[in-house]
């Protein structure tokens, strides 16, 4: 009787919502381009980690029939000018350290004859070696001090890479206080020079760049080798001169280096040139493309937010409107670069942070609440009672109890579940001087099992009882693990055995031996996949949250049993959103079949509002 | 003080993780303890593996029944771990030829490999297909209609059993197309579809739950059994 | 009992026999390998620190000087070589003989032949517990048992304890030992899980095995936050959005109400509600509750069905595979994959008219 | 009867399974027999997701496995690797397992390198190989490759590799094709590539156990799943109706061989999932027996214990 005005009411509202006026807007093709949108606005996100911004703009002033999207593009922004003339330097200067090597010192000794006549270089004079020298000395004077400062840069610090500019100009200052006649010394400085060239992030300009010089080069390359050796093994060239490497004649290993390197060269000749030509031109990226949705439409606006930046970098967009036809407009720019800014706080995970502190707050509150002695109620669990049970049976039957905490580590808190069941089992036989055997899978679980067992026949009141050697480590492997609790079941008969833990495939082989062996056996797992086999093959089993529920129940103190009662909170919290989920979600569809556009969009909203923010 | 600090450590290391999550400065220090963890179990593989050697040398001392079998492990202990740990008969990696140790303890053809490809694998494989005899056992033994929900369980895996091989195609293939969802291999898709997804859904979050109050129980101290009892 | 002894001794003997005969005159569960000769050059630039050592006959080779000499000419310092077996079949090997009778790229490997032989005995004694526990199993127990514990012992110690313990306190050592190309600069940080894992063998000692408990609480504190954050995030509240599903659901070809999908999402919605239900501990299985929470039962029942029969599946398959091992690798009974001459695909050629 | 059937040593049962997978195994390993196969929905859809594609498509193949699960999902892997390469695809091989790299080379040399001769590394195919750290791939390489692969398994720059020119993320991909024995595997794929950006299209091919737990992302955010051994069956029988001329064994004029029933006969490699459905198949028949006797035991049971 109570529930018919809702029902009436909820049929009452979606009546209303079908008969909400409908909006349809006539889509018309242009073959001219549309006009563009306008007040494009770039501003960092509040609230994140550094790596999104937001975009906001007015919509094109053409029918929104005619307009399919809206294009976003981001520049690909370089660095600041003098960090780039810097890296230039470094980059000299290592290719002079590359350069003055040989002249500076000569080949090291042992260096085989046709490898000298492979850099051209000759012996050089002693007035040679001391040009290049001082000539090296001034260069690396003079960059030093640019280099610490670049040390010590913000961006430096950003990059994390002071390390390696730290260590770099270490290395050359050494070298520079050494002088110029330690070979060691300069090949350190080399190498810290090179280092620091390597550790300079690159920009997306330089990165397209080098790709673009690869490419060149490796076609160059492939063109002069395949002619080559596909002369000699036919067209799987490229595996069989891996496989037949030995038949490959010493005078074309020759011929073809010598080719190569005459086209490498000119391929990447020919690349900086046509790279050349491109520099300086404003290049974009496409970062996306949406579509108006009803509602950006009617607010004449449309957001968006630019994800996966950069922090370091500072971005230009632009937003252009393209139609049917695909034809773009003109760009909408933002008027100035921005970079994305880092927050302390992650706002993305405040609903998540709310959730948490609403289940957690119930929790506590209920733990509080048991702690002022007030009585609470909680149902009864099947598999529990039949704990003392079991023990009992194994003390009749003077045969020993089995307990497994799993298979995983400690780091599962189904582990961490199970070993607090293993305290309440423990002291049962304590009680009962029952026999408790505890093989684990690994070797923390062991260390922790022997402290709690320990405890427990300490709370039990017979400390003397407790015996090390019962609980122990076997193998991490899951089936050299199973296979000797297996034939160790099968020898010892235990009267009883409990499985209280994470489990795999293993549950099933352990529950059909303990089956055949007669023993009563309690299991508990979070783990969806293995519950059919303990519920088919065990006297009980606790399935998931049960399970985790089980040492409140054990243990009988009021404060854990409290915890129970806060997990109940959650469980209604569920409910509750998922029913409102569901009306809203309902709603949606109802709107839509009914055709009211305008009221599937605002509810479209809401339900993506909850979904994409709420419940991420 | 004996219990006192480790509670402290305890709530200290959870809750500190707990709040860094939130912030954009330090969501990696969960990743960080991930690795710690690692670290430290892998330093107490010598507790464990110490602890193997005590009782397999005790039983041989004290020449338990089975006292041989405790040889038997311990020598195959010894063996893979001393030709595991010194990288015998394995060569140096290709990119560094010229360091003895650089090459992989796993590379194929070596000793270790060998231990592994035909005495791990096989043995471990081995009990891996047991199953498939106690899944039989079981389905005899444990699946009676003894109830609702007995029969619901035996039903829809009798339906599985059925729909994912041939026979399914064959019992069920003669069905017109308007009862096509009846075909058992589309009842199959169904059954896991709606069903199977229903219960898995409930049985996660009731999960999680679980872990939400037993890891809050053991950082705010009401569980500590694993420090050994509730007496100080 | 003792009539059970003779007829499996018996069994046993004629087993071994036949196996016997069948390794030596078929040559039954023999291996081969393919040898590789592995050839590296230095071929670094003068000052440059670090030796850049590349395969003589590789691709890359073509772009070195040092390359375009004999392998034998290279000076001794720049050049490594030593040789890589590769598994091989036996179909490979006859052919590779039959083309060449001195070519030994391809040979009978002895150690791989051992085995082939030590992993069917070890699958065949795992499987003899089925009938009942006896020596044979025991021995296989006792070997995988020794054989795994060391070897992750071994995987923790090259994997876990050298690159992310070692390689961060004392980075030049491990670079200097097993990792040329580590890069990482020391990171003191990991000095702390280095102390706590000392705290954690401090239990070996007779006295202060309390301090072993510092790590164990770290341990499991650290656990309980991470789980308690990721299980809220990755299962809570994602089964939650998935769950939020219209109860009349629209077919997105024809944009017309879907019956079929609404009922499957009503079903859904009413399954986790109710078995969310039966995980209620506040309140007593009975009345309303009582049978809602029995309606949740049912939804489990079926999950638990259907996982149990996709399950079987797996396992059958990973028992045909040892099966498979034993009669195609070992015994030669079968040659699916065709990987030996004709003569040796199947000794139940005998039968095959009987097959059709 | 009805005793021995109640006190049935469960000895028996294992000698019956025992003998339901080895009896087929010789048999069809002899023969060559299988069984039939008639492709399901979701199959079917996985091979149409394929074969729908213009020839030339980008395609990522994620083996996400290990040697345990081999004998579930090789089979799928090297149909998967033959369906991509007959139809002309580029495929971007990759691993989010440590021992994935060795499940590609495997089904390169076997595959690719045997029956495609004329595919080119680096232009046809590419092994990326594996990086560490599960999902967290996943999520990188979703919108940046280079990020973690700045080169093959080979050592190979990621510039230097032509099929890559255009390829700056999975994004990038026409499909995703992922094998996966557990995590990080297709669940992880779902999650963190196909569910933020629906654009993706996925098949992916699982283990049993997986199964029960993908079937929810069925078919928005998963547009084909091939389950178990028995989804390889059926996806290479599709395979081979599709593909048996090219596929079957060649005569010395390189024409196809076909058997006396005009059947092409097809190699070993590529039947591996049909031949196992036959053992499969008698091994289920053997578990509802086993069902429907051991409930025929308990009604005579209870009905004899209320006589009483």
């Amino acid at each position: 009787m109570r529930k018919r005005p809702i029902r009436t009411s909820v049929l009452a509202l979606m009546w209303m919502l079908c008969a909400l006026p409908v909006v349809r807007s006539v889509a018309q093709d242009g073959l001219q381009a549309p006009a563009p949108p306008s007040q494009l606005i770039a501003r960092d996100r509040p609230w994140d980690k550094g790596e999104k911004i937001d975009l906001r703009w007015k919509l094109s002033p053409d029918d929104s029939g005619t307009i399919a999207s809206y294009r976003i593009y981001r520049s690909l922004t370089t660095k600041p000018a003098e960090q780039d003339a810097l890296e230039r330097r470094i980059e000299d200067l290592w290719y002079l350290f590359e350069d003055l090597y040989v002249p500076m010192f000569g080949f090291p000794p042992g260096w085989p004859e046709d490898e000298k006549a492979r850099y051209e270089f000759h012996d050089p004079t002693p007035e040679e070696r001391e040009a290049a020298g001082t000539r090296l000395r001034s260069e690396l004077e003079s960059l030093l001090p640019e280099i610490k400062i670049l040390a010590k840069s913000q961006h430096a610090d950003d990059y994390d890479y002071e390390r390696y500019a730290e260590a770099a100009i270490e290395a050359l200052e050494t070298y520079l206080a050494a002088g110029m006649g330690l070979v060691e010394a300069n090949r350190r400085a080399a190498a810290a020079v090179k280092l620091l060239n390597h550790e300079i992030p690159l920009s997306e300009l330089q990165k397209a760049k080098i790709d673009y010089e690869n490419a060149a080069e490796r076609v160059a390359r492939d063109a002069v080798t395949e002619s080559k050796l596909a002369g000699l093994f036919g067209d799987n060239w490229k595996e069989e001169s891996e496989e037949r490497a030995d038949e490959i004649p010493v005078e074309l290993r020759k011929s073809l280096l010598d080719t190569r390197l005459e086209a490498e060269l000119q391929a990447e000749t020919k690349a900086r040139r046509e790279i050349a030509t491109r520099v300086g031109e404003t290049r974009w990226k496409l970062v996306a493309e949406v579509e108006p949705k009803l509602l950006n439409i009617r607010r004449g606006e449309m957001s968006y937010t630019a994800e996966q930046l950069d922090r370091h970098q500072e971005y230009l967009f632009k937003v252009v409107a393209v139609n049917r036809a695909e034809i773009e407009s003109a760009p909408a720019i933002a008027a100035s670069p921005v970079s994305p800014d880092r927050q302390i706080y992650d706002g993305n995970r405040l609903a998540m942070m709310l959730v948490t502190l609403i289940v957690c707050g119930a929790v506590v509150l209920f733990i509080g609440i048991a702690r002022t002695g007030r009585p609470l109620k909680v149902r009864k669990i099947a598999g529990l009672s039949a704990v003392e049970e079991a023990v009992g049976r194994a003390t009749e039957m003077g045969r020993s109890i089995l307990f497994v905490c799993g298979i995983q580590d400690m780091n599962d808190i189904q582990t961490i579940a199970g070993i607090t069941v293993l305290s309440r089992v423990a002291k049962t036989a304590a009680e009962y001087d029952a026999k408790i055997e505890v093989p684990t899978a690994r070797s923390l679980v062991m260390t922790a099992a022997r402290e709690t067992v320990q405890a427990s026949y300490l709370a039990a009141g017979r400390p003397d009882a407790y015996n090390e050697d019962l609980i122990y480590y076997v193998t991490d492997e899951q089936f050299g693990f199973v296979a000797y609790l297996q034939g160790m079941m099968s020898r010892e008969k235990p009267a009883a055995c409990f499985y209280m833990g994470t489990f795999f495939a293993e549950s099933l082989i352990l529950a059909e031996t303990g089956n055949s062996i007669g023993a009563i056996q309690i299991a508990g797992t979070a783990m969806p996949a293995q519950l059919p086999f303990f519920v088919a093959a065990c006297d009980y089993t606790l399935i998931g949250e049960e399970f985790f529920a089980a040492s409140a129940y054990l243990s009988g103190e009021p404060d854990q049993l409290g915890s129970l009662k806060g997990q109940d909170v959650g469980k209604a919290v569920v409910g509750i959103i998922v029913v409102l989920g569901v009306f809203l979600a309902t709603a949606l569809s109802v709107a839509a079949l009914a055709g009211n556009e305008v009221l599937a969009a605002h509810l479209e909203e809401i339900v993506e509002y909850l979904q994409r923010v709420i419940l991420t | 003080m004996k219990r006192t600090i480790p509670l402290l450590i305890t709530a200290i290391g959870g809750f500190v993780l707990i709040i860094a999550f939130f912030s954009s400065y330090t969501q990696s220090w969960g990743e960080v303890a991930a690795i710690w963890f690692d670290i430290l179990a892998a330093i107490a593989f010598i507790l464990g593996g110490g602890n193997l050697m005590k009782i397999h040398l005790k039983k041989i001392s004290d020449r338990k029944a089975g006292w041989a079998y405790s040889g038997v492990t311990l020598i195959a202990f010894l063996t893979t771990l001393i030709i595991g740990l010194g990288k015998i008969g394995v060569n140096p990696s290709e990119q560094f030829p010229d360091y003895a140790w650089s090459g992989s303890y796993r590379e194929v053809g070596g000793p270790f490999w060998w231990l592994y490809e035909f005495a791990f694998k096989p043995l471990t494989a081995t009990m891996f297909a047991m199953l498939a005899f106690y899944v039989a056992s079981a389905a005899f033994r444990a699946f009676r209609a003894k109830n609702i929900e007995a029969i619901l369980l035996l039903g829809t895996a009798f339906i599985i059993l059925l729909g994912r091989t041939y026979a399914g195609v064959w019992v069920t293939g003669w069905l017109p197309e308007w009862l096509e969802g009846l075909k058992l291999e589309n009842l199959t898709v169904t059954i896991m579809k709606v069903f199977n997804t229903a219960g898995n859904r409930a049985i996660m979050i009731g999960i999680a739950l679980g872990i939400v109050s037993t890891s809050l129980k053991v950082l705010l101290g009401v569980d500590r059994s694993y420090l050994g009892g509730g007496e100080e | 009992m003792k009539k059970e002894t003779v007829i499996w001794t018996v069994v046993m003997l004629v087993g071994a026999l036949v196996l016997v005969l069948n390794g030596a005159l078929r040559g039954a569960g023999s291996a081969y390998v393919k040898a590789v000769p592995m050839q590296f050059v230095n071929v670094a630039e003068p000052g440059e620190v670090n030796a850049d050592w590349i395969r003589y006959n590789s691709d890359r080779a073509f772009d070195e000087k040092l390359c375009t000499q004999p392998f034998e000419d290279i000076p001794e310092d720049l050049r490594e070589s030593w040789v890589r077996y590769e598994q091989a079949e036996l179909g490979e090997y006859l052919a590779s003989r039959a083309a060449d009778p001195n070519d030994d790229n391809y040979r009978f490997s002895l150690s791989q032949t051992l085995g082939i032989w030590v992993a069917a005995l070890f699958t065949l004694f795992i499987f003899s517990f089925l009938y009942k526990d006896n020596p044979f199993y025991k021995i296989a127990e006792s070997s995988v048992v020794g054989v795994s514990a060391a070897y992750w012992m071994v995987i923790g110690f090259w994997d876990v304890i050298v690159p992310n313990l070692l390689g961060k306190v004392a980075p030049a050592m491990v670079r200097a030992w097993s990792i040329p190309g580590l890069e990482d600069p020391p990171n003191y940080w990991y000095l702390v899980p280095l102390i706590l894992g000392l705290m954690l063998l401090w239990r070996l000692s007779p006295k202060g095995s309390w301090i072993g408990r510092w790590p164990l609480a770290f341990v499991i504190g650290t656990t309980a936050g991470i789980r308690l954050i990721g299980f809220i995030q990755a299962d809570f509240l994602s089964q939650i959005r998935n769950t939020v599903i219209p109860l009349i659901a629209i077919d997105s070809a024809t944009g017309s109400f879907a019956f079929w999908d609404s009922l499957k999402n009503l079903i859904i919605v009413i399954g986790v509600l109710s078995a969310l239900t039966y995980f209620f501990f506040s309140v007593e299985h009975k009345g309303v509750v009582g049978k809602t929470a029995r309606l949740g039962i049912w939804f489990l029942m079926i999950t638990f069905g259907a996982a149990f029969g996709y399950t079987v599946m797996g396992r059958i398959a990973l028992f045909a595979i040892r099966l498979e091992f034993l009669f195609d690798d070992w015994l030669w009974l079968i040659d699916p994959l065709g990987r030996r001459a004709a003569e040796y695909a199947s000794l139940l050629w005998p039968a095959m008219p009987l097959l059709g | 009867m009805y005793e021995f059937f109640r006190d049935l040593d469960r000895r028996w049962i294992f000698l019956m399974m025992f003998l339901c997978v080895a009896v087929p195994i010789i048999i069809i390993g002899a023969t060559g027999k299988t069984f039939p196969e008639e492709p399901t929905q979701l199959v079917r859809a996985v091979f149409d997701e394929i074969e729908n594609l213009p020839s030339g498509s980008k395609v990522l193949l994620s083996y996400d496995y290990d040697p345990a699960s081999e004998g579930e999902l090789a089979p799928m892997a090297t149909m998967f690797a033959y369906h991509c390469a007959a139809k002309g695809h580029k495929m971007y091989f990759m691993a989010l397992w440590p021992v994935g790299p060795q499940m590609v080379d495997d089904t390169i040399e076997n595959i690719i390198k045997k029956d495609f001769k004329d595919l080119k590394y680096g232009e046809d195919y590419v092994n990326l190989g594996y990086k560490s750290g599960y999902e967290g791939v996943i999520k990188v390489i979703i919108t940046d490759f280079t990020e973690l692969y700045s080169t093959d398994t080979r050592g190979t720059p990621w510039s230097a590799i032509p099929m890559c020119h255009d390829v700056n993320s999975v994004q990038d991909m026409d499909l995703i094709v992922n094998v996966s024995a557990g995590y990080a595997g297709t669940k992880e794929w779902v999650q963190y590539a196909v569910t933020p950006y629906p654009k993706l299209r996925m098949v992916a091919g699982c283990t049993g156990v997986q199964a029960p737990l993908l079937y929810p992302y069925i078919p928005q955010q998963l547009h084909g799943l091939l389950g178990a051994i028995k989804g390889a069956a059926e996806y290479e029988a599709l395979v081979i109706e599709a593909y048996g001329d090219k596929m079957a064994r060649k005569d010395a004029g390189d024409n196809p061989l076909t058997d006396d029933n005009g059947d092409y006969l097809i190699p070993g490699k590529y039947t591996e999932g049909i031949r196992r459905m036959g053992p499969q198949l008698v091994a289920h028949l053997l578990m509802i027996l086993l069902i429907i006797v051991g409930n025929v035991i308990y009604f005579v049971e209870r009905r004899r214990e209320g006589r009483r």
